[in-house]
């Protein structure tokens, strides 16, 4: 028992200094509604210590003042229970229960809230105060679909900093679940339910997003990004989706020309560009700036060829199929690729 | 079988269902699946609530449902239960014969009941109400469905009883048998007292 | 070799006097009670038949028709109110109390509406 | 059958055709042992897989399969089935019974779980195993393709009914077939919280039985409960198996609660502190067990009213709880301690579920929960509690009670070896996933990427599970290299019930007389306060006993056989199967079976031997 002694004040520090990696953890929230539900874990995790230290105090004390030593035959006395100490240890526990209880009902329904001002949606400085993005859960990939604004985006999702930002969330085949730990914690994506949460982000950056129930052989994989950027980056991201610059409509170098030729004929009735394409799978109109390929890879060009020879190797159970040379020859696979990476839609203003 | 002989001869007692420990340990247990099975429809119960407005395309409740086929139903099943109840009054009496004879009724009540919920499900399934067509056909047939298993097996293990008894008398085992196929026989009217009140007229009315 | 009791063998004689006139009482509350479960079914199946019966009467009502009767069965025809029934009350009470938490479920937390 | 017939038979047919608890038991052991080391074996596997991140030791598809059969396993066919061996062997002898209330029930009983148990597992060779979690949350499990699921299933289906039918069984026997004087606030602790636990099985499972209705309609028969698109909705199987689920980690922790109260009480040298306390904790935690299930599902969108209350009332059970900790503390208070290696487990039990119960009332905060839900802080909780409250019970109840079940005594040197061993790899195993939840690690991922912090705890986390491994293999050691062990067997621990009464091996019969019980801790009464020896409410005479019977494991085979008949939809399999169960069921019914009698003079025989 010597050494849970010591691994308790130690896991605390740990604690307490906010471990993991910056943007995934829950210990190391960026939002309001992270650091709700972070002051909520510390506040039950002091009633809790307190608890363990209760309770293993009278345990030492009981084990090392009561052992039997060598020779002693007493027997001890019977004694049947002690009305007093009954009632003490009732009573406490109820309090200390009531002081997690009531802040939590009261979070629970502020988390729960998803109406928005009603008076405009606009603020006095003009901007936008709330953002409503719908996400749709596919097996085994995300999509973003901002109704304000008319666009859809695939894998990341975009959202102006400072803003309240309300999820309706959806799945279209199995559940999912919805979590980006250091902005808010998770609420699921149920086939046939629309749920809500909402979450705000304070800072400008990219935090982790994960699906969090088992949704089938690749469920690891099922990352998401949050891309946190100042309100007006925002707006042109917004509405450099809906309307693509031309860099990305009409691609201007010969390779990428042949690469949208490809793209037109293997990938366009599931992937759009623009508006242009189907929706089985992400949208790609702004995959050049793509933080991670398929989810969690790095968007290097031998990782994407990989991926497109055989996405099922690295995706397991993905509605895509794999494209082998007789699909698409290295030529093409090329261009594609080159075309591809030139699908931006911020930096090529 | 008995390797010894018997001495003593029994003489009635009041209760004979529960007149050994065999039996008390019947009775007992008997009913605490009985509060297993309560929990058992519940679920049913639920599930069919919760999915009775998922008709799709399909028909729905109003669509199916006559009140006076399921009025005739619940009478004969309502009825069924009294014969139950004057078999246990004979057995009690010491008439054997009489205990027999009402629970011949039963089981004639029984089959009556089943063959109306057959005639239903046949209905129900020309009128365009197959198992697959939406959740609330699948809840509804899985729901009635299971109470009608119960009686066709309630049917069968009465049958099964009267048939292995029909000549022995009353005994200290069969007494109890009997007393926990009557239990069984109630609480199927028990549920479908449920099912006519929730299912049929609450789909009509409700 | 002592005696053993042999379960096979019929059971002889007439139940005493007592047991007699409580049977013959039973046979008439059992027969009125279901006289008055005939009556109450009918009840309930016309107050959903007739249109005179609104339906915000009707259903409450129906329900609360269910649950007599099936109070009925249970307590009469299923003498629940016989000595030494504790325990089976203690069961079926606590089942039907599972099943009503579980039909209330079912029917309002199944994400369609929020609470 | 007569008595010598009776005596004089195959070894195998005999334990095939029993109808003895005792014997009951002991195969509920075993094959409780089998799958715990079953489920072990799928455990290590999965942390094997998890050591590195982006390990390729299993493929993700394979890693599904091993972590819902590793649950499934340990709940259903290990951790139940062993305390149900303990409450079958136990329970009877603990009230003074010959035997139990429905002995050819509780034949059946068995044979449905070891045979459901075992049709679960054929999956495993017949393209691939279920895979979508021990939860098999729709849709998922509903459109899951090959046959895994419907193996889950059925199997799940026939074990359930075999664990229905225990439950009945226990609860009849209690109620029933106590000796005199043994009233109900005299009943030892362990026997009260296998009651209330049976009462728990009563009204879960028919939930469950329900929910693996639905779901082999959904999957055989083109039902359409959890089916969107025709109007289905799909949280209701989370219901009906949440209505079950948490009640059934109540059922676990309710009889281990019971065997440490024995076996505290007993190496304590005391009574247990707040007898009545106790009893009166265990029902309030029986009862509330049933309104809280829906805190594994605070993320699902039930909404803030729905959590709120469900959150509140998922704390309240942490009171009774405490109070039995407290009670337990109380009862070591001003005892005489003997650490003994079954004491052992008694003792890390205490501070290790406390760890485990706290993070429990940390994930009933609905609000919080939301970051909790389905990372590895969950699964550090429940392994907690579970590991060190179930299993942890489970080794006391091994260490204390194997003298009386198998006439031997477990070497104490090994077993305190095992102990520690098994201790700091469970805490070095689950400890550090509390962490990992937190960091961002989702549970039921089949791997993770690098770079994310979660690579050595991961790693920390396996090696623990290879120290419980090793510490396992130290328990088979033990149990073999011990068998020489055979002195004072009947009261080694100078027990406190009834149970050390009887003479070891316990005669078939139990108790040559039926005692008569004058207090709590009937045993113990009569050696400090009388003359040590029961009271007898009851001349000699001879004792009936019911026969032996193969038609359990003949009804059991039928439905299997059905299964497969349903899995494969071989419709005339089906009818086959169901025609020898029912075939079985209808000999049953109409050949009267009245047992046999053990004579006087054989009984006397016994006692003079023993
Ligand atoms: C034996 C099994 C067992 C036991 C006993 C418990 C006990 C408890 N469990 Fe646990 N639980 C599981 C097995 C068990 N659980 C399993 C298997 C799962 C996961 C299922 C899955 O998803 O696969 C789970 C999941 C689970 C969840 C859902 C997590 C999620 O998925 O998001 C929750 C949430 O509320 C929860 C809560 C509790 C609580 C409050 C208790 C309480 O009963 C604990 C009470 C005990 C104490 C609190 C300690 C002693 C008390 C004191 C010393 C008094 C003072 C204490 C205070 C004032 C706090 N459990
Ligand atoms: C009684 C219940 C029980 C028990 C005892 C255990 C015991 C263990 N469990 Fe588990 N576990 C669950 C119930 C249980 N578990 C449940 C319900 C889940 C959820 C599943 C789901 O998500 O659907 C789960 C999930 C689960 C996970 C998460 C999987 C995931 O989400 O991806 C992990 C990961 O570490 C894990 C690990 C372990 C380990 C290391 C042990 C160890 O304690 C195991 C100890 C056992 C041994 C050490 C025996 C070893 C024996 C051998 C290796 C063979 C040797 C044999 C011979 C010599 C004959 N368990
Ligand atoms: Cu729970």
């Amino acid at each position: 028992m010597k050494y849970l002694w010591r691994l308790l004040p130690l896991s605390l520090i740990l604690l307490m200094s906010g471990c993991g990696v910056q943007n995934l953890s829950a210990l190391d929230p960026q939002g309001p509604v992270a650091e709700m539900q972070y002051s909520l874990i510390q506040l039950s995790l002091y009633i809790m210590i307190f608890v363990l230290v209760i309770v293993f105090a009278i345990y030492i004390f009981v084990l090392y003042r009561f052992r039997e030593r060598p020779g002693d035959t007493h027997i001890p006395k019977q004694v049947h229970g002690n009305r007093t100490l009954e009632t003490i240890w009732t009573t406490i526990p109820i309090l200390l229960l009531l002081m997690l209880a009531i802040p939590n009902v009261m979070d629970t329904f502020t988390l729960a809230d998803v109406s928005v001002n009603e008076e405009g949606e606009e603020s006095e400085d003009g901007e936008m105060d709330h953002v409503v993005v719908e996400v749709m859960a596919h097996q085994f990939w995300w999509e973003f679909t901002y109704p304000d604004y008319d666009i859809t985006a695939g894998q990341d999702m975009y959202i102006p900093t400072d803003t309240r930002i309300i999820i309706e969330l959806q799945s279209s085949d199995v559940q999912h679940s919805f979590w980006v730990p250091a902005l808010a914690g998770k609420q699921d994506n149920v086939p046939g339910i629309q749920n809500d949460m909402w979450f705000e982000a304070p800072e400008e950056g990219v935090y982790m997003g994960k699906c969090t129930e088992l949704c089938g052989p690749s469920h690891w994989l099922m990352d998401f990004k949050v891309i946190a950027v100042d309100p007006d980056t925002f707006e042109t991201w917004a509405s450099n989706m809906a309307e693509p610059p031309s860099n990305v409509t009409e691609p201007e170098g010969e390779v990428a020309v042949d690469g949208r030729g490809v793209f037109e004929q293997s990938c366009i009735s599931c992937h759009a560009v623009g508006d242009d394409g189907g929706n089985i799978g992400p949208n790609l109109t702004n995959y050049g700036e793509r933080e991670v390929l398929a989810g969690y890879m790095d968007p290097t060009d031998e990782n994407l060829e990989a991926w497109l020879r055989d996405t099922q190797e690295y995706k397991p159970g993905n509605e895509m199929p794999n494209f082998d040379h007789e699909a698409i020859n290295d030529e093409e696979m090329a261009a594609l690729i080159e075309y591809l990476n030139e699908l931006k839609i911020l930096e090529e203003e | 079988m008995a390797d010894h002989q018997a001495v003593e001869q029994h003489t009635l007692p009041p209760n004979p269902e529960k007149a050994t420990l065999e039996g008390r340990n019947k009775y007992l247990g008997f009913w605490f699946f009985l509060g297993g099975e309560t929990v058992l429809f519940g679920s049913l119960f639920g599930t069919y609530l919760g999915l009775r407005d998922g008709v799709v395309d399909g028909p729905g409740p109003s669509d199916l449902f006559h009140l006076d086929l399921v009025f005739i139903m619940t009478m004969i099943l309502l009825t069924s239960s009294l014969t139950s109840v004057f078999a246990v009054i004979n057995m009690k009496r010491g008439n054997y014969k009489g205990l027999l004879m009402w629970m011949w009724a039963t089981v004639l009540l029984g089959v009556a009941f089943l063959g109306f919920e057959i005639y239903e499900f046949y209905e129900y399934y020309h009128l365009g109400l197959g198992f697959t067509t939406s959740a609330f056909a699948s809840s509804f047939y899985t729901l009635v469905g299971t109470h009608g298993a119960h009686v066709a097996f309630g049917v069968s293990w009465i049958t099964v009883l009267l048939i292995r008894y029909r000549k022995s008398g009353l005994t200290l085992t069969n007494a109890p048998k009997f007393y926990t196929a009557v239990l069984y026989w109630h609480f199927i009217d028990v549920v479908w007292v449920f099912i006519f009140t929730v299912v049929y007229l609450l789909g009509i009315g409700g | 070799m002592s005696s053993h009791v042999d379960p096979s063998a019929p059971l002889q004689g007439k139940p005493s006097k007592s047991t007699e006139r409580k049977l013959k009482n039973e046979m008439r509350t059992q027969l009125i009670s279901f006289v008055f479960m005939i009556f109450i079914t009918s009840m309930a199946f016309l107050s959903i038949a007739s249109d005179a019966v609104p339906s915000g009467f009707a259903i409450p009502f129906i329900l609360i028709l269910a649950s007599v009767q099936v109070i009925l069965q249970l307590y009469f025809f299923m003498h629940m109110n016989a000595k030494g029934t504790g325990w089976v009350n203690v069961m079926i009470w606590s089942g039907l109390f599972v099943a009503a938490l579980t039909v209330a479920t079912l029917m309002l937390l199944i994400g369609v509406v929020k609470y | 059958m007569s008595y010598e017939k009776a005596q004089s038979k195959n070894v195998i047919w005999d334990w095939l055709t029993t109808v003895d608890h005792k014997k009951i038991g002991i195969m509920y052991l075993a094959g409780g042992a089998f799958f715990f080391a079953l489920g072990g074996l799928e455990a290590i596997l999965m942390r094997i897989q998890l050591m590195f991140p982006e390990f390729t030791f299993v493929q993700a598809q394979t890693f599904n399969e091993l972590l819902t059969m590793h649950g499934t396993t340990m709940i259903f066919l290990a951790a139940m089935p062993l305390l149900f061996g303990f409450m079958n062997f136990i329970i009877p002898l603990q009230i003074g019974a010959r035997d139990v209330a429905f002995p050819f029930l509780n034949a059946l009983g068995f044979w449905l779980f070891l045979f459901g148990g075992i049709l679960l597992n054929v999956s495993w060779f017949v393209g691939g195993a279920p895979d979508a979690g021990w939860t098999a949350y729709v849709p998922l499990s509903s459109e899951s393709p090959g046959h895994g699921l419907d193996y889950y299933v059925l199997g799940l289906q026939i074990g359930g009914a075999g664990t229905l039918i225990g439950g009945i069984n226990f609860l009849v026997t209690i109620i029933n077939m106590r000796a005199p004087g043994m009233s109900m606030m005299r009943m030892p602790l362990f026997t009260w919280s296998s009651f209330v636990a049976s009462m728990l099985i009563l009204f879960a499972f028919p939930a469950l039985t329900i929910g693996l209705l639905l779901l082999m309609l959904e999957r055989l028969f083109g039902a359409t409960y959890f089916a969107v698109d025709f109007g289905g909705n799909v949280i209701i199987w989370q219901h009906l198996f949440w209505i079950f689920g948490h009640p059934e980690v109540y059922i676990l922790i309710l009889p281990a609660f019971g065997i440490f109260s024995e076996v505290l009480a007993t190496f304590a040298k005391k009574r247990l502190f707040g007898y009545s306390a106790m009893v009166f904790a265990t029902l309030i935690i029986g009862f509330l067990g049933f309104m809280v299930w829906a805190h594994h599902m605070f993320t699902v969108g039930m909404g803030p009213v729905a959590n709120a209350i469900f959150a509140v009332a998922t704390m309240a059970i942490a009171v009774p709880t405490g109070i039995k900790i407290f009670n337990w503390l109380l009862t070591l208070w001003g005892g005489r301690i003997q650490f003994t290696t079954a004491n052992l487990f008694a003792l890390g039990f205490l501070p290790s579920f406390v760890m485990g119960g706290v993070t429990g009332v940390m994930l009933a905060t609905s609000a919080a929960n939301y970051q909790f839900h389905d990372t590895y802080f969950v699964v550090a909780h429940f392994h907690y509690v579970i590991i060190g409250g179930v299993v942890f019970g489970l080794f006391s109840g091994t260490f204390y009670w194997w003298p009386k079940m198998f006439g031997y005594r477990l070497n104490e040197t090994l077993g305190k070896w095992f102990f520690w061993l098994f201790l700091i790899g469970f805490h070095l195993t689950f400890f550090v996933q509390h962490f990992l939840g937190l960091m961002g690690m989702p549970r039921r991922v089949a791997s993770y990427l690098p770079g994310q912090g979660l690579d050595s705890m991961n790693f920390i986390s396996t090696m623990g599970a290879f120290l419980m491994t090793v510490a396992f293999i130290l328990l088979l050691v033990c149990i073999f290299v011990s068998t020489k062990n055979r002195t004072n067997v009947a009261d080694p621990w100078d027990g406190r019930t009834l149970e050390w009464t009887t003479p070891t091996p316990v005669p078939e019969y139990n108790f040559a007389q039926t005692p008569l019980v004058r207090e709590l801790d009937a045993y113990w009464h009569e050696k400090y306060e009388g003359d040590g020896k029961m009271k007898a409410a009851e001349p000699l005479e001879d004792i009936h006993m019911p026969n032996g019977t193969i038609l359990p494991v003949v009804m059991s085979l039928g439905l299997v056989v059905a299964a497969f008949g349903l899995i494969y939809l071989v419709h005339p399999l089906t009818i086959v199967g169901f025609a020898i169960t029912f075939g079985a069921m209808f000999v049953r019914s109409i050949k009267e079976d009245h047992g046999y009698h053990i004579p006087v003079e054989a009984i006397k025989r016994d006692k003079e031997e023993g």
